[in-house]
């Protein structure tokens, strides 16, 4: 874990580089084929929620605003196919591919989505703060930054309790600019907590590239400031994303403290719904939709002979059904009642 | 006169003083080709460059600090703290720091330090993104706290806020930034300090800040044609509060209510009310009643976000029963 | 019974629920060896050992969020921040987060977290090292608020705050922790949310908390030799507070003053005012009045410090101000 | 400025070898008979002026703490003896000895202290709230880390202004583990302001070590996290904290950014009125002092014949009259007037 692949992603590399690279890397991978398949159905879980959100939003379907996940499936997913029960996550405002790859009913999130009283949160949370303690997602957030030493803590309750869980904790690459970022890395070292700090990093926090907000080329490099792993990897790569995330998962399981990885990858859609992305360029985006991490797994499947065409057509269409399905029961359930407005404040 | 929204009347000042005084620059996060998270300083970068519409990184406490700092050298910082409750990340610079800087080194230092930031609920942005913590600041001594309601009070105040020579923090509200006003082109100034009657009237005083300043208009032309004549004062500033205005308002009325967004429970309004239960004490004919937020997290849901502050019928229920009780009951 | 210190009644509580519930666990800036800044946790650490007191790097927004998240998952943090000023750099933590996660989570979460902070003045120590905030916390649902007076209630309270299952702040005060009080050496609970009568009287009420307890008591016997008999009410806890027990006291005085060294502008007393002027309306024969902080930030002089917030001789010049108050005049 | 000076002082070297390393570390250090007697005459200044005030507290002769700066004389005084007119500092709770490197007045430094009207702050600040803004001081400062970001804040304006004035940032080892701290770091190093940070690292924030509260053996490698450079060194050697400083200040003064200073130190007394030193040995403080910063300077005048023991014995006379006379100023001065409460709230 202490080696450091350093990797420029100024210019994303050509699909054909890129299917090279991820055969050549996830070499050492070995999954069975109903992980492989599993692993490509949870993105592409997370793939048509996100759409079906980004319609209902523009329908005005549901209050509130929203932070879609498009394009940075590998990394959720890659991430909590390695965890066991037990294991926690924290997540972020851009949570929704976090909790579904936490295994999480997209029936609840959507209806959540939506203010529904069968959501989640009765409708009280919306789409940042989607949550499922007892399933081990202690929960989105809407502070950058929030959820960090959240994690942290909960690293120190495992750690306390004697229990081998291991806590993940997701955040973007703008969060690491904030001071909780520094605190919790620091507290998560010295008290050599089971945590895995896994930073998103899509280029930009909201209008603001990574680039010009640090001056450094790889954030995992701040871990060298704790005394912690860091390491940096091609976040579109579900492979390799996984084989990463299983070595410091198991690091951290067994008492080797925590890890810092930094996942590079990219966000498709605007950051909110106020967002006209005139900070970046179309052929930016273009370029980076060229490397789009379902399409890339997709490929190494057919290559592999895992899945053939009628097979993806036919998963396409089961979870395009299971969304249908999530929006019409959102659409349908009950708003929570007036009462609830005033419940859940204290226990 | 020209019509503007509250947006852009807060622009106008940002842009009027940018262009009247080198000292002054922006900071924060998303403000130059984003044009804020609400849009207000849209085109600002364009016109005055990088270097003060400054695009900050995710560092609420490090950048207000840096304002402090920056303040305190003869600049005149403006922070943009892209919603008010992550204010909750910067307290130490702006309760620690800047509101007391000047006392703690005895007169011989200034920190001239504008905090703007939008509050408030309406969006459906749920409990982390839209509190309403204007009571915080202003129970602390050194600071300015300011809520403009109206697209023209925005404007004055936000010129009179960035001259002030003192750390003013104002609370802007997502709601109002649509709002279209009459405002000046030419740069003008509302004393901080100074409260505003927005309508007069004589059965009764209701005083209300930031977002409620319009429910309780409408609510007070809903209860005109019910007969009730409602005074409407808007304090505009918290600190400096404007006692003088309040007072003489309550003693010619006889009844006050005091109303805003924020939680009722330990918000401004106890302040208000406090003070007009004290120093209008005889004139009073009914009890000072408040009219703030639930004690609940705003929740997501809309029809529950909506419930959880004061609506226009609201204000218009509690003026009724309020007119209703009589001294002798 | 036993005469012990303020310090050493928290000292007994935590020691009590650490040996009683391996779930609660302390954390804070040097409350191990050190055994804290103002020697409450001290021993504690050889007893329990560094695991469940921990000492922690100077980190407040860190650890309060540690905190939250041990909370979250089965534990029962107790936190201590070193001075209550350092709050402004944990406040993501506390109103963000342990504040809102149960509501935001639908119910199905719960922060059963404890922040322990000293608070107020007296100390020589200056701005940043004196003020008394209670109110913000008391402004945000989801938190409850406590302030213990006595060495008795601040054994029971902080038994009760612990076992709560909510995130409960405790402010203490830097001049009680030495005072002494009659204590059981046995566990006890005091309910959060029961004010405590401390002196009966029947001329008027003198709601006070925090250091102002002790000094309203004192006043109160200066005053009965002058023939003004004063009840005195601590409500301990700001949040739940008990109307109920304030209310029926102003029916019986008629009178009603409200006293805390927090800054009078926007602190509790304005919501406790507001309150009895509102509820006990038709039963004052005089306005409500406060007795707060000065608006100036805490000076080192001695004297001048004195000066910034309520002493025993302003509660008995007030009070004796108000006894001569007509409702006639 | 880019290499790295390792060094561990988990065990003080002999006063030999001290002595040795100063004068070989420093035979790159030009200065001039009257600069070295200033240099240690600054540290005297210091070094008497905490006895006094450490007098005073034990005779109650002042309301309020205090945090002595015994031990570290040479990190201010190597520092700040190469700052111009404008340059500015941010300071610290442990702040006089930066004050008076500054060249502040001893009489309304002591006043202040005493809660004089004639002190500073006219006794409304107190001993952790001296500053003297046109003097340069921006303030000592009662939060940990909170001088960190004004101190960017700072040098943005001369950057802004276009002067070429540099502003120091002194803090401590428990500082850096702070948000500000983080925060502040990358923003300086984004906006490539000129300030110096230093870390004054005396081993331990209050009774925690350092050492237990990171997990890292020297804390300017955390420059690399912001991309600035780092450098650990000797901070008993006032000549080589000149030496280094000098370079530092050069650097950002010139459009170099910013660099990370740790000057590795000890505090002879507690951390402040309260302490009772259970945390650390005798024996520990006790070797230290065997490398007093003033004691290894004064060897070297003597071994250089800068001074003779006469010399020193006359300067020790007029510094202890000089802080003399400081006490008598306090003592005899007024207080502030009772609308001194009232006043400066606002400008
Ligand atoms: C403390 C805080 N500051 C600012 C924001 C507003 N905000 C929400 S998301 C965001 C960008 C976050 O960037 P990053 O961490 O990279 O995550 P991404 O959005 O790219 O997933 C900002 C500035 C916030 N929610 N919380
Ligand atoms: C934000 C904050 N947290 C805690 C404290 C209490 N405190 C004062 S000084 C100190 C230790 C600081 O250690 P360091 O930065 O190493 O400075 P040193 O005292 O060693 O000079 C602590 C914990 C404080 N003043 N401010
Ligand atoms: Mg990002
Ligand atoms: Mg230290």
């Amino acid at each position: 874990m202490n080696e450091k692949k350093i990797r420029t992603s100024e210019h994303p590399v050509t699909k054909e580089e890129a299917l090279r690279s991820v055969s050549s890397r996830s070499s050492n991978v070995h999954i069975d084929k109903s992980e492989a398949i599993s692993l490509y159905k949870t993105m592409l879980r997370i793939r048509y929620f996100e759409l079906a959100v980004e319609k209902a939003l523009e329908n005005g379907e549901f209050h509130g605003t929203t932070h879609l996940y498009n394009g940075q499936e590998a990394v959720a997913v890659g991430v909590c196919s390695e965890l066991r029960t037990g294991d926690m996550i924290t997540s972020t405002h851009r949570g929704h591919g976090h909790s579904i790859a936490m295994g999480a009913s997209v029936r609840k999130m959507m209806a959540e989505i939506y203010g529904k009283a069968t959501g989640y949160s009765k409708g009280k949370g919306g789409s940042m703060h989607i949550a499922d303690v007892a399933g081990g997602n202690l929960g989105s957030n809407g502070i950058v930054g929030g959820g960090i030493p959240i994690a942290v803590g909960a690293a120190l309750s495992a750690q306390m309790q004697r229990k081998e869980h291991v806590t993940i904790c997701f955040f973007g690459d703008g969060a690491t600019n904030e001071g909780s970022f520094h605190e919790s890395l620091n507290l998560a070292s010295i008290w050599n907590v089971p945590v895995v700090f896994v930073c998103e990093n899509n280029k930009y926090g909201m209008s603001s590239s990574i680039d010009v907000m640090t001056n450094i080329t790889d954030l995992s490099k701040r871990a060298d400031a704790y005394g912690i792993s860091g390491i940096t990897i091609d976040g579109n790569d579900v492979l390799q994303v996984k084989q990463t995330a299983r070595q410091a998962i198991e690091h951290a399981r067994f008492g080797g403290g925590p890890t810092l990885i930094e996942a590079k990858t990219y966000r498709y859609k605007g950051h909110s719904r106020s967002d006209k992305q005139v900070y970046r360029s179309e052929r930016e985006v273009a370029a980076y939709k060229k490397r789009d991490p379902i399409e890339l797994f997709e490929r190494s499947l057919l290559e592999g002979n895992i899945l053939d065409e009628s097979n993806i057509v036919t998963m396409k269409d089961i979870v395009k059904e299971e969304i249908n399905d999530a929006v019409t029961f959102a659409r349908e359930s009950e708003e929570p009642t007036e009462c609830e407005l005033y419940r859940d404040v204290y226990a | 006169m020209r019509t503007i929204t509250y947006r852009e009347a807060i622009r106008e000042a940002l842009q009027y003083k940018l262009e009247d005084d080198e000292r002054v620059f922006l900071l924060g996060e998303d403000i130059g080709i984003y044009g804020g998270a609400f849009g207000v300083t849209k085109g600002l970068l364009e016109q005055f460059g990088t270097e003060r519409v400054r695009d900050t990184p995710i560092s609420e406490l490090g950048i207000t600090g840096v304002a402090v700092g920056a303040a305190l050298t003869g600049m005149r910082p403006i922070v943009d703290i892209q919603f008010s409750d992550f204010l909750t990340l910067a307290l130490d610079q702006i309760v620690n720091q800047a509101a007391k800087i000047r006392y703690m080194f005895g007169g011989k230092a200034s920190v001239p330090l504008v905090v703007r930031t939008p509050s408030g609920s309406g969006t459906g942005a749920a409990a982390q993104h839209s509190q309403s913590l204007e009571a915080w600041l202003a129970h602390i001594p050194g600071l300015k706290v300011v809520q403009p309601a109206t697209a023209y009070d925005a404007k004055g105040l936000m010129i009179a806020a960035i001259e002030d020579g003192n750390p003013v923090i104002i609370y802007e509200h997502k709601l109002l930034y649509d709002k279209t006003g009459t405002v000046p082109g030419q740069p003008y100034r509302i004393p901080l300090g100074k409260a505003d009657i927005k309508r007069q009237g004589t059965d009764i005083t209701v005083v209300a800040t930031g977002i409620l300043v319009q429910r309780a208009l409408q609510a007070a032309h809903i209860l005109a044609q019910k007969g009730i004549s409602v005074e409407v004062i808007d304090p505009r500033t918290l600190v400096p509060f404007d006692e003088a205005t309040v007072l003489e308002s309550v003693r010619k009325t006889g009844r006050a209510l005091v109303t805003h967004e924020a939680v009722e429970r330990a918000g401004y309004g106890a302040e208000i009310a406090s003070i007009i239960a004290d120093k209008a004490f005889h004139a009073l004919q009914a009890p000072v009643k408040r009219l703030g937020g639930k004690a609940v997290p705003i929740p997501n849901n809309k029809r529950l976000e909506r419930k959880a502050v004061p609506q226009v019928e609201d204000v218009v229920t509690i003026v009724e029963k309020m007119m209703n009780f009589s001294i002798t009951t």
